[in-house]
């Protein structure tokens, strides 16, 4: 099945306020730029965030923080070089932190997309993150209970896609995108280039179409680091 | 039963029948046997896209057989092609495809169904050797299961049952029947006859289910082209 | 770090007797006969084996569970075109089985490799293959509690490996391959060829060298689907 | 502590030092901050494999300033390259590879560590944003965890303590540590002296750490280079 190619304003168009909504990338690379400064365009308030932080400098996430469009950051390493609007927000009492160690908040993710409704895992036992969470021994680690993690949409920066919303990555831009593309129910995915059916080896796909509902084709995606040190603030 | 295969569906006229509900767009699963054939019978201008849990997700029509690649098979074992846009993954994301909500329909055989949507199509339960492969899988995770089975067994014995004596696969998970005499949704406890052969009566099609089986108020004939 | 690259008799020469081994492949694609050919010339015995399916025909699996090696398997679908051999040893209670939903038997594979002892999966609720397990509601959703699967050794057929151990596969000869190199503590792969360092692009790895311990180059390595066909016996 | 700076190992000869360790072969993780340094000393001949938790396994040098990619950048966010059998994971699996027990060691800071083997180093407690990253992850999961840390705060507090007052990251995961002033292990419930620096006394590394701290039999010198 063909997925819809539209752009970035099109894409995001329904998303209302509070929905839940992950956000790919690790640092700048992955991070969807054109579609969170769509979705700032847009206008809904009242966001759930998934991250894996909560936003540097003056642009993108935490551009939609410092605006008050986010209620709930689900993230694991909200400091960031520049993370002083989270951090303003966060001390203000302006933002909900749910704070989760970053390899149990992919694999939620990835239990979110999987079908896998909880999992035990021996990270954070004993910690102050464990704190309330149901515990079991297995096999004889200590473990503790974490849940699947679902999110209504997900923004994701990929390299290429074909018509089918098959994906490939650059670099280490691949990060939490394939993962996240599995666990929303509306996947938003921007590739700077849609290629014709057939030009990715079926081999080399790293996300199947499957996971894809809508593609924003932009051709020369702006790398956040790069607007962070440029000091460039949105809008 | 000899004056009802004048109007029973062949193997062919059923999966036709099935493939007339599969929606365009739709990622689908089809189980070993009879479901397998559903694929040739989808109407013209709808994209489908099979999956195939071995870790294939666009797989085409079987190959000449010089063309085939025992590399490239689908889950029951037999050489097929790939069509364009098809992907590869490993087994584990493969089910994380099915068992995450990600297949909107699979289409498998039955041995009982009964109408609070149990399906039993695993097992006998007889002494032989067991076998599940993703049939528990797929009942779980498909966000819409849907049967393709003889109204009957060889034997006579209705497969739409009050209760299913067999083993189960899953519970309540079955949503429509297609038989070779009928199509019959599964809902709120209740098995609706939706449609039935000609030259069948209600109240003989009734003979061969049981449970209660109630007559939809439009019930339609089930017709399907000579194939 | 280099991989060393041995004869498939070397790479197979230190399993013990009772070891538990993973085996790669889902029918004939990704079997890998060659290794498991010289674990049968081997001798070790009172094997369990962890495979989707229980042998077909006289080769692979097959003759290693004729052979009387294998005391249990662990696998979800026992019946093949040709499974004679483990069903006379099923029946005359020579092996044990575990049967286990192919989809839990992947993910439990997947959880050996990734540290999660256990996981909750809707999957077999209120079947006869949910006997016993550990119940709980989690999300709405009733599941079972299973527990990560792991193996001394495992044997998977590639594709291409480059001296770090980095694979490809072919085709959907990838299937169990990928996640078993991951959950077995000695991972022998037998590849197609070994390529030089560079040959494989980063972004098409499909399983990193880190999971791969031993490497055997077989340039024209056998379809055991097609020694089935030919109806040949091994050895 | 001015009489103690003239024989405290620097930042790079406390990286040397701890890189000092890493086996041939091995699969190591290094955390944010100092302990990157570390893969700039392993001796020749020893081939070891970064592994960055953003999803690269085989993480090369920092690039030339013109050639920094933000697309290939390492846990701190830092532009790298990439060696010759580098490859590319997705987050899930690359923390599958830290949670599964595929990396040898993490060489991790150090707020407090216990003689249990108890690590605190991603919350001071107070009221600031927390964050805690991959830590609770690599703690969990690395088959060793060994910790590079000055010996004291910047306020003279020991960093090795009786038990830690600040919030953990794990339970009893840290086997090694190596200070400005000392190598400890930490065994059995116990800190171990293996090697102090020339100048001071075993008296003197005592009493600026905050549990008992025994004094293996053939403590030796620690001695770095200049760097």
């Amino acid at each position: 099945m063909t997925k819809p190619v539209m752009t970035a304003s099109h894409a995001v168009a329904d998303i209302p306020d509070g929905a839940s909504i992950m956000i790919g990338g690790f640092g700048g690379a992955g991070a969807p730029v054109e579609l969170v400064h769509a979705l700032l365009d847009q206008g809904a308030r009242h966001l759930t965030v998934i991250n894996n932080n909560a936003g540097t400098g003056q642009v993108g996430l935490a551009a939609l923080i410092r605006d008050r469009r986010v209620d709930k950051i689900i993230c694991s390493y909200p400091r960031t070089s520049d993370s002083r609007v989270f951090t303003e927000a966060y001390m203000s009492g302006k933002v909900e932190l749910e704070l989760v160690p970053q390899g149990t908040l992919i694999e939620r993710i990835r239990a979110g997309g999987a079908g896998i409704p909880g999992f035990f895992t021996p990270t954070s036992v004993g910690t102050p993150l464990a704190k309330g969470k149901q515990t079991q021994t297995i096999d004889g680690r200590d473990c503790v209970l974490e849940t699947w993690l679902k999110a209504d949409y997900a923004l994701v920066k990929a390299d290429r896609a074909d018509p089918f919303g098959n994906l490939t990555y650059r670099l280490s831009a691949r990060n939490f995108g394939p993962n996240m593309c599995m666990a929303a129910a509306c996947t938003i995915v921007q590739v700077r280039t849609v290629v014709d059916a057939g030009a990715i080896n079926p081999e080399h796909v790293v996300t199947p179409g499957v996971y894809v509902d809508r593609i924003c084709e932009i051709p020369d995606p702006k790398q956040e680091e790069e607007l962070v040190r440029a000091q460039v603030v949105y809008p | 039963m000899n004056e009802l295969s004048s109007v029973a569906l062949s193997r062919k006229q059923m999966a036709w029948r099935a493939a007339q509900d599969i929606e365009d767009g739709f990622y689908v699963n089809l189980g070993i046997g009879m479901p397998t054939l559903c694929s040739g019978y989808v109407p013209d201008g709808r994209h489908v896209t099979y999956q195939s849990e071995n870790g294939i997700l666009g797989v085409g029509p079987s190959p000449a057989v010089d063309q085939e690649d025992f590399d490239l098979i689908n889950a029951s074992k037999a050489p097929v092609t790939l069509l364009p846009g098809a992907s590869f993954v490993v087994q584990a994301d493969s089910f994380a495809m099915i068992r995450g909500g990600h297949i909107d329909l699979a289409i498998l055989g039955a041995f009982q169904i009964a109408p609070n949507g149990d399906l039993a199509n695993w097992s006998t339960g007889d002494d032989g050797v067991p076998a599940v492969g993703g049939a528990m899988d797929l009942v779980a995770g498909a966000k819409a299961v849907r049967c393709l089975t003889t109204h009957v067994t060889k034997s006579g014995a209705p497969k739409l049952v009050a209760s299913c004596a067999y083993p189960l696969t899953g519970l309540g998970v079955v949503s429509r029947i297609y038989t070779d005499l009928a199509v019959v949704d599964v809902s709120d406890g209740k098995f609706i006859l939706r449609e039935l052969v000609e030259g069948l009566s209600t109240d003989e099609i009734s003979a061969m289910t049981d449970a209660p089986l109630l007559i939809a108020p439009d019930l339609k004939p089930l017709i399907a082209p000579a194939l």
